[in-house]
């Protein structure tokens, strides 16, 4: 267990030298604005451009850059400057990292939450309309792109603008202050974004409880006359919910990696996702490079996470 | 340089950087004469017809209300950030909100001057000598410095002459990267030399020998042309706001960027509390400043600069509804413009934005080498459908020509009707018949292109920028040319293709040029002058690539007239010269539509077109 | 698109195999094609999925006829006079059905047009991406060694890249000029192509890979090999037949997920280029003014929303009548 | 064993001419599967040694059984001997050509001359093909009868010939039972008419009805033919009713080579004797009790087999030297190869095997059907 986890990190180190390169890449051979032209300004004059680039590293070899850059990010945790902000990268997404995080966060729990107890419930009562409903239902909340149904919610629900005035709208969580009001404000993105996922869980859950329910041992349990919410919390959840706990973490590392850039685009959230879209559409290298490792860092460790998770809730895949 | 998201697309919000290289408001205004703005002031007395009418129902205030009291917090709804919090970098006319608050430069503009700065450091108008090559500045005694921003040990002497030096001298760092000393600054004595220096040894500022500091409360400014007027404009920037070297240097000397602009230190009636790059930038009381040190009012206690209101829709909703707000690096415009005017229009003021939007056609390229063929696509293109990809008549007046309302030289041009001469910038919503026959004076019989049509068009790839691309292109396919449309970043539009003399497409639909100040040089000069283009290759403002001699030689007599009267005379002559050569579709005269909450009286400055932060006040 | 293509889970694919003796040893007499085909019909929702489609593949084919025949205009031609004074578009009425957008271009026009992008899109994408994730599931599956650990460490590279950072960024640098790849790619839909391919082949990849891997341990591949049987026959007649089922299961779930993802990157504005309408895009458009121009976001939404769904249904009821231990009602 | 050592007079059948040079021969075979171990490199730290270091040799005609537990190496030795698998050393001479150097045209060629028959019926069809391609997959590898009415009748003619109804060739695998596949993959191994085929335990997974079926089948095919049959088992009852010869196998050696009579009724190693005790006896109250000798503890593992005889761990018989020397394969009595310090006695003999086995020597095949029954029916239902 101890060296797979050892060489688990250290495959994951690699692929973070791996996935910068390849992004490094891409986003140099991009027909993009020239970094120091933006930052010289309008009226410089070609030397003063040349001197900007120079002390920006622009003028060396791209393989010169990418070095530089990977000495400074491992020997100082040093993500260099955002050509957009002239402040360090490090700073920018610690600065965006909570609405992520808070986003991310409450939207796992409500995903959970629904996912689970309506997979269970269609999983007990299968075939039964409430089955058939939900299971219909979650086809329709995965078949909605999220942008679309978020800008409907708003349509609907916005306080600003909503035919029925319930939710918070856009934009109000980076003038919220108390933890309430950027809850109050998180609502509506949140269940926009569960809304899929929980429907996903919803048939995975449902799926994997049929299955489970269908073992030896529940018979057993059930033979034993334990009463049959012991039988399905107790003994079903907990086998059942095993393969659920690779698709969370899968999912969070994905969310925290900028995927949850639609919501976060639709609801104006100032998350990690935004900046990384208008650090590519700025060019702005050193900020989507430091993303890019930031998110590939957090889906390599939450796929560590997984994997361990796995091992220990499930005896069968334990490594060696 | 006036430019703000609206230019940019209400899609991707932080186009800052763009915006000085979108609009940047770089004319030299050097040789302008200290009365030639005072014809133009608030900008509605140059506009007229049914342009002026539109924007007449929503006049901005230029100065307070004598009722206006102190105290309260103002929000100001932000979409992306400022492009440097550094004075000695920032080059965005938003930014300059912030400066016009917190920095104290030797010059500085009350909202309702738009003729010549007024002393602000300086303790009065400076001292001209020698034949204007040598000018001096006593500055006001027993100024301090604010509190740092972000905390930490400041800075407790008072500000020195000296102090001012170094701010200039450090703008030359790469670390600082200033984007229009070396245009303003380019007679000062040593510049060459200072250059030089900064080059070998890019962490530390170069001594210009031109500035000198023979006390501590004296600054004389050495030059080598008697370029006076314009330097004493420049000295208005916020590059001459002191900066201590013995507190800066240490910041100045990181790589690749300075950390000053997080460290700064400020002496006007407030400062740059926090800054949370793209988030947040908070400005409170300076509680070293003396009230009544200048003439800044300072009305509010604190002012908070709320970043990344993406939708400006939404932003302009929350502003008309809400209270204690007011809009930053956005305008209200197509949807948000029409519930503006029609349910809070006392929340809407609209000013004349002292810039132009414009089709550049690159003269230097077939087909649009062929000046019949450019007056065609003018005679064509139904410019009232380019300006309602912008929200309609609210939103700008329909250009005839490239100086607009407010500008000198804007009715001698031919004002809101144009050029009477020209037929075909006539028709607003273009006339087909004389495109045709402009093209069959062009070459091509059928009056449609024929033969090898094919035209490149680089625009931006967000509303409403590309929408105007999309609009264009229609009009240009039904003359006939096969249009290849290439949206991209809006940066990315001008630093990789229509600022590259050797990338530039055939069309660039999305450029536009801003006034810095009151002046016809400023908006014709750099966008027009054939002379510039060689020597910036990559960095090139001329567009359309016109290199007209007759153009360039006019251009560059007309900077030393001294005479307002003569030198907007001349001005609106060059622009009629320039029509006459068809480079350019221009379509928009654009406005600055600011909005407020219920409970603000916002205040404009001319200088910016935006809320004066420090003259506003709350109800 | 915040999960992407978990939605199809190893453990899912896995089961195939062992599905597919199953199917044989329950009714011997009826070929699985019969027994697909009986278990397909009996899904209400795939039958209606499967209308819905028709229609929608119709109505993109002959788009120009359906446009005629309601009297739109078609999805280029910007209307000035249904714009009013502030340049705002108007919304339904008899001459535009599902009102205009903010240049006046018909939304019903562009809605019908899209359909075509979508379809094309999403065909395109995923015969690529279960090619490519075919072929290099088999090859890695198949040869094992460094042949694996090479495809294998490829994917999980590709995994852990955030996908849609990747795509943005391919987008980009492919939708200029002459494209990328010198010229291969070009802008438009192939980029929108390229790019789905190119951060999706991992999935189908994976999941081959994982079937190969206990398909090679059966002995007819032995037995295969014994007879003389070269790798390629091996590997494209011995064992290609037997991953249909994964192949058509991944194909099915992929479809409506390529549909999203071309939305999605077009709503980010890296997908289809205008004036080429889409529907992500024209969502994209819509949404700043959302407030009073409901319609322009409304239309192309259920658009989106209608064909996925119907993709899915058939999707779902295909998987099913492939794998009979499904666990769906 | 050398070739010199031979035993003289083994071949039962007399189908091939003695002195006539065997059909294949086997010298010191090796073959090890590397045990890797890294955390970014993989180094190889062990190996696990499933054949290691074995020679014998099989003449034109004959049958070779090779028995051994599960694990012993058999079954990797029977793909070797196809070259389903490289061997890490040694020798596998094909009438004189060396299996193991074969480059890829040669191994083509060599396929049509050797086939195999594999265990498990159900995994060894393909289930995606018909029977009828399943069996003329060897003419569409090496080219022959191309003609489609050919090649069908050929197939045919196969089914046929094992047994099964030709009208059936469009079927899929998926409609017959076990026996009927294992039938096909018996017409699959002889579309080509090879010389050699090696059946690895081909009815092990079958129903017990219908082992004896498939193998009388094969043993049919062999006479007619002229097979040359390497016949692996892991029940040596099944064996002896097949085998001429009989090599018995241990952890990845060859500890006893024998023809079977002699092998049954008189075995010299304690591991041969130790399996034969183990057989079940089909009329225990008719037999004279005997004393089961039972193997104790678990087979060692492969990738650290004991030192010298790798038996040792396990012999009731085993000294000190056992532990010391590896004791080598050689004539033991008549024609028994034996790899023994101490091979057994025959009261030893006598003591322990069950009548039914070593009571006549002349059993024969007429009774032998009656004999296969043991517990190695694991296969499930048809």
């Amino acid at each position: 267990m101890f060296r797979y986890i050892v060489r688990r990190i250290l495959w994951g180190i690699a692929m973070l030298f791996i996935v910068s390169a390849v992004i490094f890449l891409i986003f140099y051979i991009l027909p993009s604005a020239d970094p120091a032209v933006l930052r010289a300004g309008r009226n410089a004059g070609p030397q003063q451009i040349a001197a900007i680039r120079h002390v920006l590293g622009l003028d060396k070899p791209i393989y010169v850059q990418y070095l530089r850059y990977m000495r400074d990010v491992f020997l100082h945790f040093n993500f260099g400057y955002s050509y957009q902000y002239s402040v360090p990268v490090r700073q920018l997404i610690f600065n965006r990292l909570p609405a992520t995080i808070w986003l991310v966060i409450g939207a796992v729990i409500i995903w959970l939450g629904i996912g689970i107890s309506v997979g269970i419930i269609s999983a007990v009562r299968r075939r039964s309309f409430v089955d058939r409903a939900s299971m219909t239902t979650s086809l329709a909340f995965i078949s909605a792109p999220v942008f679309w149904l978020g800008l409907v919610s708003l349509y609907l629900f916005a306080k600003d603008i909503g035919r029925f005035k319930i939710f918070d709208g856009q934009g109000s969580f980076a003038g919220a202050s108390t933890v309430f009001e950027k809850a109050g404000a998180m609502l509506l993105p949140w269940l926009v974004l569960a809304a899929a996922t929980a429907a996903i869980y919803a048939r995975y859950m449902r799926a994997s409880m049929i299955d489970t329910m269908g073992e030896d041992y529940i018979r057993t349990a059930r033979a034993k006359g334990l009463p049959e919410r012991t039988v399905i919390l107790r003994h079903g959840l907990r086998s059942a919910i095993t393969p659920i706990v690779t698709l969370i973490g899968l999912d969070v590392g994905t969310l925290l990696a900028g995927n949850a850039i639609l919501t976060e685009t639709v609801f104006n959230i100032p998350g990690v996702g935004r900046l990384l879209y208008q650090a590519i559409s700025q060019s702005d290298l050193t900020t989507i490079q430091g993303i890019t490792l930031f998110g590939a860092f957090f889906i390599v460790f939450f796929n560590l996470v997984v994997d361990i998770a796995y091992a220990y809730l499930d005896p069968r895949v334990r490594y060696s | 340089m006036r430019s703000r998201s609206r230019l940019f697309g209400v899609f991707l919000p932080g186009l800052l950087a763009v915006v000085s290289i979108g609009l940047a408001a770089c004319g030299s205004s050097s040789n302008k004469s200290s009365s030639s703005g005072s014809s133009s002031s608030g900008g509605g007395s140059a506009s007229s017809s049914a342009v002026s009418s539109e924007i007449a129902k929503f006049p901005p205030l230029v100065t307070a209300p004598a009722s206006a009291k102190k105290g309260g917090d103002l929000t100001v709804l932000a979409n992306g950030d400022v492009d440097y919090i550094d004075p000695g970098a920032a080059y965005y006319q938003p930014t300059y909100m912030i400066d016009l608050a917190v920095d104290s430069p030797l010059m500085g503009w009350p909202p309702n001057d738009t003729a010549a700065p007024q002393p602000l450091l300086a303790a009065s108008a400076p001292t001209v000598t020698d034949g204007g090559k040598t000018i001096t500045f006593k500055i006001k005694p027993n100024i301090h410095y604010s509190p740092p921003t972000g905390g930490g040990p400041g800075w407790s002497k008072p500000v020195v002459s000296a102090d001012v030096k170094y701010a200039i001298e450090r703008s030359l760092m790469p670390g600082v990267p200033n984007g229009y000393t070396t245009l303003y600054f380019a007679d000062l004595v040593g510049l060459a030399q200072a250059q030089a220096a900064v080059k070998k040894t890019p962490t530390k500022a170069p001594n210009l020998t031109g500035i000198t500091t023979p006390d501590s409360s004296t600054i004389v400014f050495h030059l080598s042309k008697p370029s006076s007027i314009g330097l004493i404009d420049a000295l208005s920037l916020p590059v001459s706001a002191p900066v201590p070297a013995g507190y800066a240097a240490k910041y100045d000397a990181k790589t690749p960027t300075s950390t000053y602009g997080q460290h700064q230190l400020d002496v006007g009636p407030y400062y740059v509390q926090t800054y949370q790059a793209g988030k947040e930038i908070v400005l409170a009381r300076n509680p070293n400043y003396t009230a009544g040190s200048d003439f800044r009012p300072a009305y509010l206690d604190k002012i908070t600069v709320q970043e990344g209101f993406a939708d400006e829709n939404s932003a302009v909703r929350k502003i008309l509804t809400g209270s204690g707000m007011i809009n930053f690096d956005f305008d209200a415009t197509g949807e948000a413009l029409k519930l503006a005017a029609q349910q809070y229009p006392k929340q809407l003021t609209l000013t004349p934005g002292g810039g132009n939007r414009y089709i550049a056609l690159n003269v230097t390229k077939p087909p649009f080498n062929n000046i019949n063929t450019r007056k065609a696509v003018i005679a064509a293109s139904d410019r009232l459908a380019l300006l309602d990809t912008r929200g309609g008549l609210l939103s700008g007046g329909l250009a005839t020509h490239f100086i607009p309302p407010g500008i000198p030289g804007y009715q001698q041009a031919g004002g809101a009707a144009g050029p009477s001469d020209l037929d075909y910038i006539q028709h607003p919503t273009g006339d087909m018949t004389l495109a045709e026959s402009y093209m069959k004076k062009a070459g091509y019989s059928s009056g449609k292109c024929t033969g090898n049509c094919t035209v490149t068009m680089v625009s931006d790839n967000t509303p409403p920028g590309s929408n105007t691309a999309q609009v264009f292109k229609a009009q240009l396919t039904a003359l006939g040319f096969n249009v290849q449309l290439h949206p991209v970043e809006h940066a990315t539009m001008y630093t990789k293709f229509c600022s590259v003399v050797a990338n530039e497409p055939n069309v660039c639909p999305n450029v536009g040029w801003v006034k810095d100040f009151n002046d016809g040089q400023a908006i014709i000069d750099v966008p027009f002058n054939g002379g510039t283009i060689a020597g910036s290759p990559t960095n090139n403002s001329n567009w359309p690539q016109l290199n007209d001699p007759a153009i360039n030689s006019a251009l560059e007599s007309a900077k030393y007239i001294t005479d307002p009267t003569q030198r907007a005379a001349e001005y609106g002559k060059i622009d009629d010269m320039i029509m006459a050569q068809a480079p350019a579709v221009p379509w928009d005269w654009d406005y600055e539509t600011n909005v407020n909450s219920t409970n603000v009286i916002p205040v404009v400055n001319s200088f910016n077109s935006l809320d004066d932060l420090a003259f506003t006040s709350l109800k | 698109m915040s999960v992407g293509i978990s939605d199809f889970s190893l453990e899912e694919a896995e089961a195939e195999t062992g599905a597919v003796e199953l199917v044989s040893g329950e009714i011997a007499a009826r070929s699985p094609w019969e027994l697909f085909l009986r278990r397909f019909r009996e899904d209400k929702f795939a039958i209606a999925g499967l209308a819905f489609l028709l229609v929608v593949i119709l109505a993109a084919i002959f788009a120009p006829l359906v446009c005629s025949l309601v009297g739109a205009p078609g999805p280029y031609r910007a209307d000035q006079n249904a714009l009013d004074i502030f340049g705002q578009p108007t919304g339904p009425s008899s001459a535009h059905l599902f009102g205009v957008d903010q240049i006046g271009r018909d939304v019903f026009s562009r809605v019908i047009y899209g359909a075509r992008v979508s379809l094309i899109v999403a065909l395109v994408s995923c015969v690529l991406t279960s090619a490519i994730g075919v072929v290099c599931g088999l090859l890695a599956g198949y040869y094992r060694g460094w042949v694996d650990t090479v495809i294998s460490r490829t994917v999980d590279a590709f995994l852990a890249i955030p996908y849609l950072l990747l795509a943005i960024g391919l987008a980009s640098a492919c939708s200029f000029g002459n494209g990328c790849v010198g010229g291969l790619i070009k802008p438009g839909i192939p980029v929108v192509v390229a790019v789905i391919t190119f951060t999706s082949w991992t999935y189908p990849a994976r999941i081959i890979r994982g079937q190969v891997l206990s398909l090679r341990e059966k002995e007819f591949v032995d037995a295969s090999r014994s007879l003389g049987a070269s790798d390629f026959r091996i590997v494209f007649k011995e064992l290609l037949p037997n991953l249909t089922a994964p192949i058509v299961v991944f194909a099915t779930t992929f479809l409506p997920q390529a549909i999203l993802y071309e939305s999605a990157l077009s709503f980010l504005g890296v997908g289809v280029q205008p004036p080429t309408a889409s529907w992500g895009q024209m969502i994209a458009d819509a949404s700043n003014n959302i407030n009073t121009q409901w319609w322009y976001m409304l239309f192309p939404g259920l658009a989106l929303l209608f064909t996925v769904l119907a993709f899915n249904f058939v999707g779902d009821a295909m998987t099913d009548a492939l794998n009979p231990r499904s666990k769906r009602a | 064993m050398s070739i010199e050592e031979r035993p003289a007079g083994a071949g039962p059948s007399g189908a091939s001419a003695n002195g006539a040079p065997p059909l294949i021969e086997v010298r010191n075979l090796v073959k090890h599967f590397p045990i890797t171990r890294g955390i970014v490199f993989q180094k190889q730290i062990g190996a696990v040694k499933a054949v290691d270091d074995i020679s014998f040799e099989v003449r034109r005609g004959e049958t070779l059984g090779i028995v051994g537990e599960t694990g012993c190496g058999k079954s990797t030795t029977a793909k070797l001997l196809v070259r389903l698998l490289d061997p890490t050393s040694g020798q596998i001479v094909f009438d004189g050509q060396d299996v193991g150097a074969a480059n890829k045209d040669e191994l083509k060629a060599l396929h049509r001359e050797m086939q195999m028959v594999f265990q498990d019926p159900y995994s060894s069809l393909n289930p995606r093909k018909t029977v009828g391609s399943i069996i003329s997959e060897p003419f569409a590898i090496h080219g022959l009868l191309k003609e489609s009415g050919e090649r069908r009748k050929r197939v045919q003619e196969l089914m046929d010939r094992v047994g099964l109804n030709p009208e059936h060739f469009n079927r899929y695998p998926h409609e017959f039972s076990g026996g009927q596949r294992q039938r096909i993959g018996v017409a699959r191994a002889i579309a080509l008419e090879p010389k050699l085929l090696v059946a690895d335990e081909p009815v092990s997974a079958l129903d017990v009805s219908i082992q004896a079926q498939v193998l009388n089948l094969l043993r049919g095919l062999q006479r007619e033919m002229g097979l040359t049959l390497i016949f692996i088992a892991h029940d040596l009852s099944v064996v002896r009713h097949m085998c001429d010869r009989v090599a018995v196998m241990y952890l990845g050696k060859v500890v006893e080579v024998a023809p079977s009579d002699e092998l049954y009724s008189f075995p010299r190693h304690p591991y041969t004797g130790a399996l034969l005790s183990a057989v079940p006896v089909a009329r225990p109250h008719g037999g004279r009790r005997r004393d089961r000798q039972l193997l104790t503890g678990d087979v060692p593992s492969p990738a650290n087999p004991p030192r010298a005889c790798r038996f040792h761990t396990r012999c009731p018989k085993a000294q000190e030297v056992c532990s010391q020397e590896e004791p080598l394969l050689e004539l033991k009595s008549g024609h028994d190869l034996a790899a023994c310090h101490f091979p057994l006695t025959e009261a030893e003999v006598r003591l322990r095997l069950p009548t039914g086995l070593s009571g006549t020597a002349a059993s024969t095949n007429a009774h032998g059907t009656g004999q296969i029954a043991d517990q190695s029916s694991s296969s499930s239902s048809t």
